[in-house]
């Protein structure tokens, strides 16, 4: 017989009371050993190019002493105002990439003509990496403040525009034939079909959006700027604070894990249609 | 039979319309000099093969697509020539195939959108219509629910409600009941039914079910396949409201013959000529 | 002439202009100086500034490292990507024990690799290949996992029920089933590891695209920086079409007639 | 529609029937229980046509998915001939709902894949492909992907798939759930065609009931809600079958009869607060002004 099978009866004949549920058990175990590797390769077994690693204690250690030797750990102001930094910076690019982009987004969808003038400019812009920018932005703009941010703004803007055109152009035709059966004027199309129509796909591209926010961003910061997780991480190694390096890294995975998290958030609250469909 | 709508509007005429479809030179002919009318307060029923172009006829009604050649009137006006197309209105209102209820609307959100942009009713007028139609149709519990937590029969009979808040003269319905069981089915007769003997429209109904066709019509127009014509045009005779204990009448059964007939005919030709195109 | 009628249609023209705009506002921009884009160079001087660069052999010769450096990391991302995906995919507890890590590491963005990446690794090469590892990477787990699990049981089903065994419904069900996503990954994949790429260069490379982006801003060339972001630009847009094209090629099924 | 020669090579004849006994269904959703299936027996008879039938979400498909060996009942048997059933196999073949066309094959490979994994002779894996595809009026359409079909030509596509193998018992899920009316109604009648000339065992479910009646030799008629069987009506059309029955007095009793059925429960439902009751507020309304005329 074939696994199908098996596991549909896996899920029958399950035990109805459990103290912790298989999935989070195994889990645990999954992250335990990932941990216990890390600390074997690097602390005990000491591998070459290994041991040049910091092993999870000495991470865990410096992240949470009083007295860092890095002078950045969860006790000190150091730390804090560098996440203050990098946050800010990421929310006021993403803000932006949010607002020009799901504005130019919705509007060439909407309007073949204005369509039809601006998709060339963007698909000649898009390919560029946004990290490619960095360079320019530096030079042309006064102070490394706005290069940084503009940096993270393109990572993030074309993103969001591509989604939101694509969330544009998935929405049925019908609904644009009902809204005129009934009535409407363009401007009442826009607002009532456009965009809830493409909500769903906007907040896809905004997810993405954050993501390579966060990537430019670091990028930037390690490149151009003052101040910042990025910054922060590249003086680190360049001091040999490998545990602080390390310890960041995971600060900003959680801050990106976050930021993810409050963006589903919003959306399931502006899209009450799709969480009630989902049975939520 | 036929009765009148309000004062007596919403007669269709079709005269001679021909609809060719040449997208990157392919020159698809979807219908043919196809001329039929359809009184005032008329419950039209049309039926044909897929693909045959009733839908294309819809749209030209609508305002949705120009015609190659021929005219529609409305009530005398002319709607739809090759030179000419009056833009959709809330005069034709259309229930589409696969439902078009504003999944980001509420039921009542969607049922008053039509009078409040058209700036005709208040808010709370229109809420107080809506809410009256719901209940004379048994459906007032649904009033704050999004379209796709109802079962798709909710959802259809939700939909002609938004287009009858409108008052149109032309109720074009394309194949509204499609994917429907036989109970839900039968529902939505009696719903329609329901619906045409208090406020008499126009009706345009296309389906595929023959059943339903006959049950619900004045008269079934029987269209032939690609290049669309009239094939036939069977006049039902039977008074209204109609129950379902005559679909074992005699009448009904010699209708069902004819129309039988003539139909899968058209749906044989239809087949054969499909298969050939894909070869 | 109706062919032509066809392929230089409204759309097309209004293309062309778009295009022409785009040139003729940067030339203004510069011309008229707005603040800061004054700073810009003349369009002219980019394009003639890219001539000459084309002539060069060095030119050439960066567009082959960063080349050489996507596709080995790239497709070492796939090697090692594809076969975890599915087996999350195919193997309930094997995802239960591995996804929780894979997502602890996922949000980290792959740039920040960057210091681990130089330290742990003995050459730079190597340490610029394992930082575009990571960005392909968990790109095409996820997305491989995702097809796996959106292939339809009653396929599935409809092979076992033919007398299909586990290992047939694996090589012929899960593998073609999951192919789409699969292409998707490496599509996306393919963006962002330009994108580290073109940072690792920056801050550890000697040679590269990226590297000569850099140089130019060193040496406030800012002709030279416009070229390097072109180049870097239509490599990754090469790179995308080419896996567009094999995807199309490995999937015939999905074009229609 | 298709070529007619060679019908007996298409079956060694070798058939079978269906017993379910007492088969109830249970899944357990989060401390929830829902009874599916509750206390299910039935018989397919060896040779015949038998079409279930019952409101969508009854649970047809999935005593289809109990029959065919995929789920487990909870309680209760299900015997092929006398063989208990413990997992999928080849004598009973299942063709979905929509369709489970490998969308990565061509036509010929989908209808040859369960020779090929059973390693079947290249030369004789050829000869009774081309019987099948050209029997069901596919063979000009061999190399084509199953999205490059028609929906009509998938479905055949998918009963060759079937009908390659010989099963004992062929088991349709709603083929033709999704084609439009008219391409059904051939659908059916290609399909009715097929049936009678080789007279294999089959069990066919389908929420129209204008489509059950015109197949079936017996109808089974299902609850909803759980789960039950309601009825069994005989249907004593004869064979074979063509599309002007359907206007036929006795066609039009028997679907009578059975909406009758199908109303009862309906009413039943709405009474019990079903979810889906709204659809059925019309349909008790609807009956009682036709009990009355009746009277």
């Amino acid at each position: 017989m074939n696994y199908t099978v098996k596991e549909e009866r896996v899920a029958l004949n399950r035990p109805k009371l459990r103290i912790i549920d298989p999935p989070v058990f195994r889990a645990i175990i999954g992250i335990l050993v990932f941990l216990g590797l890390w600390y074997l390769l690097t602390a005990v077994l000491k591998l070459p190019r290994f041991k040049l690693l910091p092993d999870p204690i000495a991470v865990i250690k410096e992240w949470v002493s009083f007295k860092p030797l890095s002078g950045r750990s969860l006790f000190t102001k150091e730390y804090y105002l560098d996440i203050e930094y990098s946050v800010a910076r990421t929310l006021i690019a993403f803000l932006l990439a949010t607002i020009f982009g799901v504005l130019l987004g919705l509007f060439m969808g909407w309007n073949r003509i204005f369509y039809d003038f601006t998709f060339p400019m963007v698909e000649i812009l898009r390919p560029m990496p946004p990290l490619s920018w960095i360079p320019l932005a530096v030079l042309i703009f006064p102070g490394v403040e706005i290069a940084v941010v503009y940096v993270t703004f393109i990572a993030a803007f074309f993103a969001t525009v591509m989604n939101t055109l694509l969330g544009v152009f998935s929405i049925d035709r019908n609904y644009f034939l009902a809204a005129k059966c009934l009535g409407s004027r363009p401007r009442d199309i826009f607002f009532n079909v456009i965009v809830p129509g493409s909500l769903p796909f906007i907040f896809t591209g905004l997810q993405i959006a954050m993501g390579l926010s966060w990537m430019s961003l670091v990028a930037g910061e390690i490149i151009a700027g003052q101040r910042g997780l990025g910054y922060a991480i590249y003086e680190g190694s360049s001091l040999y604070q490998y545990e602080q390096v390390i310890s960041y890294m995971f600060t900003l995975g959680i801050l990106g894990y976050i930021s993810s998290a409050g963006i589903r958030a919003v959306g399931r609250r502006l899209m009450a249609w799709e969480a009630r469909r989902r049975g939520v | 039979m036929a009765r009148n709508g309000q004062n007596g509007q919403g007669a269709i005429s079709i005269r001679n319309v021909t609809k060719i479809y040449d997208p990157e030179g392919v020159h698809v002919v979807a219908m043919q000099d196809c001329s039929f009318e359809i009184a005032a307060g008329e419950f039209a029923v049309i039926v044909g093969p897929s693909g045959c172009g009733k839908t294309t006829l819809l749209n030209a009604i609508a305002g949705f697509d120009n015609i190659t050649a021929g005219e529609i009137y409305l009530d005398g006006e002319l709607i739809s020539s090759p030179q000419k197309q009056i833009k959709p209105n809330v005069d034709r209102m259309v229930v589409f195939q696969n439902g078009a209820l504003f999944p980001w609307k509420t039921v009542m959100e969607n049922i008053i959108y039509g009078p409040i942009v058209q700036g005709r009713m208040k808010k709370s007028e229109a809420i107080q219509i809506a809410r009256e139609m719901l209940n004379q149709v048994g459906l007032n519990e649904i009033e704050s629910k999004y379209p796709e937590e109802l079962s798709s029969g909710v959802q259809r009979r939700v939909e002609i409600l938004r287009a009858m808040i409108n008052e149109p003269r032309v109720v074009m319905l394309d194949e509204p009941f499609r994917g429907l069981d036989a109970v839900a089915k039968t529902v939505m007769h009696e719903f329609l039914m329901n619906i045409y003997c208090t406020r008499p429209r126009t009706m345009f109904f296309i389906t595929h079910d023959l059943d339903e066709a006959i049950f619900l019509g004045n008269k079934v127009v029987i269209m032939t396949t690609r290049p669309a014509q009239v094939k036939k045009i069977v006049c039902v005779n039977m008074p209204w409201p109609r129950e379902h204990h005559i679909l074992g009448s005699e009448t009904y059964l010699g209708l069902k013959k004819e129309v039988l007939e003539a139909v899968h005919e058209e749906a044989k030709k239809a087949f054969e000529a499909g298969e050939r195109e894909m070869a | 002439m109706k062919k032509l009628k066809k392929v230089f249609n409204i759309r097309v023209l209004r293309g062309i202009i778009s295009i022409v705009i785009f040139v003729g506002l940067w030339q203004l921009v510069v011309f008229v100086k707005v603040p800061y884009l004054k700073n810009l160079p003349y369009p002219k001087e980019v394009a003639l500034d890219g001539i000459s660069a084309a002539g060069t052999k060095i030119y050439w010769l960066n567009w082959e490292i960063s080349l050489i450096r996507i596709f080995i990391g790239f497709i070492a991302a796939q090697l090692i990507g594809i076969p975890l995906g599915l087996a999350m995919g195919v193997s309930r507890k094997f995802k239960d024990f591995t996804f929780p890590v894979f997502e602890i590491l996922r949000p980290i963005p792959p740039i920040a690799w960057i210091p681990i990446a130089i330290l742990f690794w003995p050459t730079r090469e190597l340490s610029i290949y394992f930082l575009v590892f990571i960005g392909a990477f968990s790109i095409i787990v996820i997305n491989v996992l995702q097809g796996v699990s959106n292939i339809s049981v009653s396929l599935k089903w409809a092979a076992s029920s033919l007398g299909a065994r586990p290992k047939d419904i694996f090589w012929r069900i899960m593998i073609p089933g999951s192919l789409p996503s699969i292409v998707t990954g490496m599509t996306v994949g393919m963006g962002v590891t330009w994108n580290v790429l073109i940072a690792a260069e920056m801050i550890a490379g000697q040679n590269g695209l990226g590297r000569m982006t850099w140089e130019a801003y060193t040496n406030y060339n800012i002709p030279l920086i416009v070229v390097g972001m072109v180049s870097i630009g239509v490599a990754g847009y090469l790179c995308s079409s080419l896996i567009r094209w094999l995807g199309e090629r490995a999937m015939p099924w999905k074009k229609r007639f | 529609m298709a070529g007619n020669n060679g019908s007996g090579a298409l079956s060694s004849g070798n058939f079978g029937e269906v017993y379910v006994e007492g088969v109830t269904k249970i899944y357990e959703k989060e401390d929830e229980c829902q009874t599916v299936l509750q206390d299910c027996t039935f018989h397919v008879q060896r040779g015949k046509l038998t079409v279930l039938m019952g409101p969508s979400g009854c649970g047809k498909t999935v005593l289809i998915n109990l029959i065919a060996g995929y789920e487990k009942p909870t309680s209760g048997h299900i015997y092929i001939d006398d063989i208990s059933v413990v997992g999928p196999g080849r004598d009973r073949l299942v063709v979905f709902q929509e369709t489970a066309l490998f969308p990565w094959m061509t036509a010929y490979c989908n209808v040859v894949f369960g020779c090929q994994v059973r390693k079947v002779t290249k030369c004789e894996i050829k000869e009774r492909a081309e019987l099948v595809l050209k029997k069901v009026g596919l063979y000009e359409f061999r190399d084509k992907y199953p999205s490059q079909l028609s929906g009509g030509m998938q479905r055949r596509a998918e009963l060759a798939r079937a009908i390659i193998n010989d099963p004992k018992i062929l088991i349709l899920d709603e083929p033709f759930r999704g084609l439009d009316a008219m391409t059904r109604q051939l659908m059916q009648e290609f399909y009715v065609g097929l049936f009678e000339e080789v007279g294999r065992t089959n069990l066919f479910v389908t929420h129209e009931i204008d489509e059950a009646i015109f197949l079936a030799d017996r109808l089974i008629i299902m609850t909803f809600q759980p789960g039950r069987i309601k009825a069994e009506i005989e249907v004593d059309l004869p064979r074979p079958r063509e599309f002007r029955m359907l206007a036929s007095p006795r066609f039009m009793e028997i679907r009578e009869q059975a909406i009758e059925l199908l109303y009862e429960e309906a009413a039943k439902a709405f009474a019990a607060g079903n979810k889906t009751a709204y659809d059925l507020v019309g349909a008790v309304v609807a009956r009682k002004g036709i009990c009355k005329k009746q009277a």
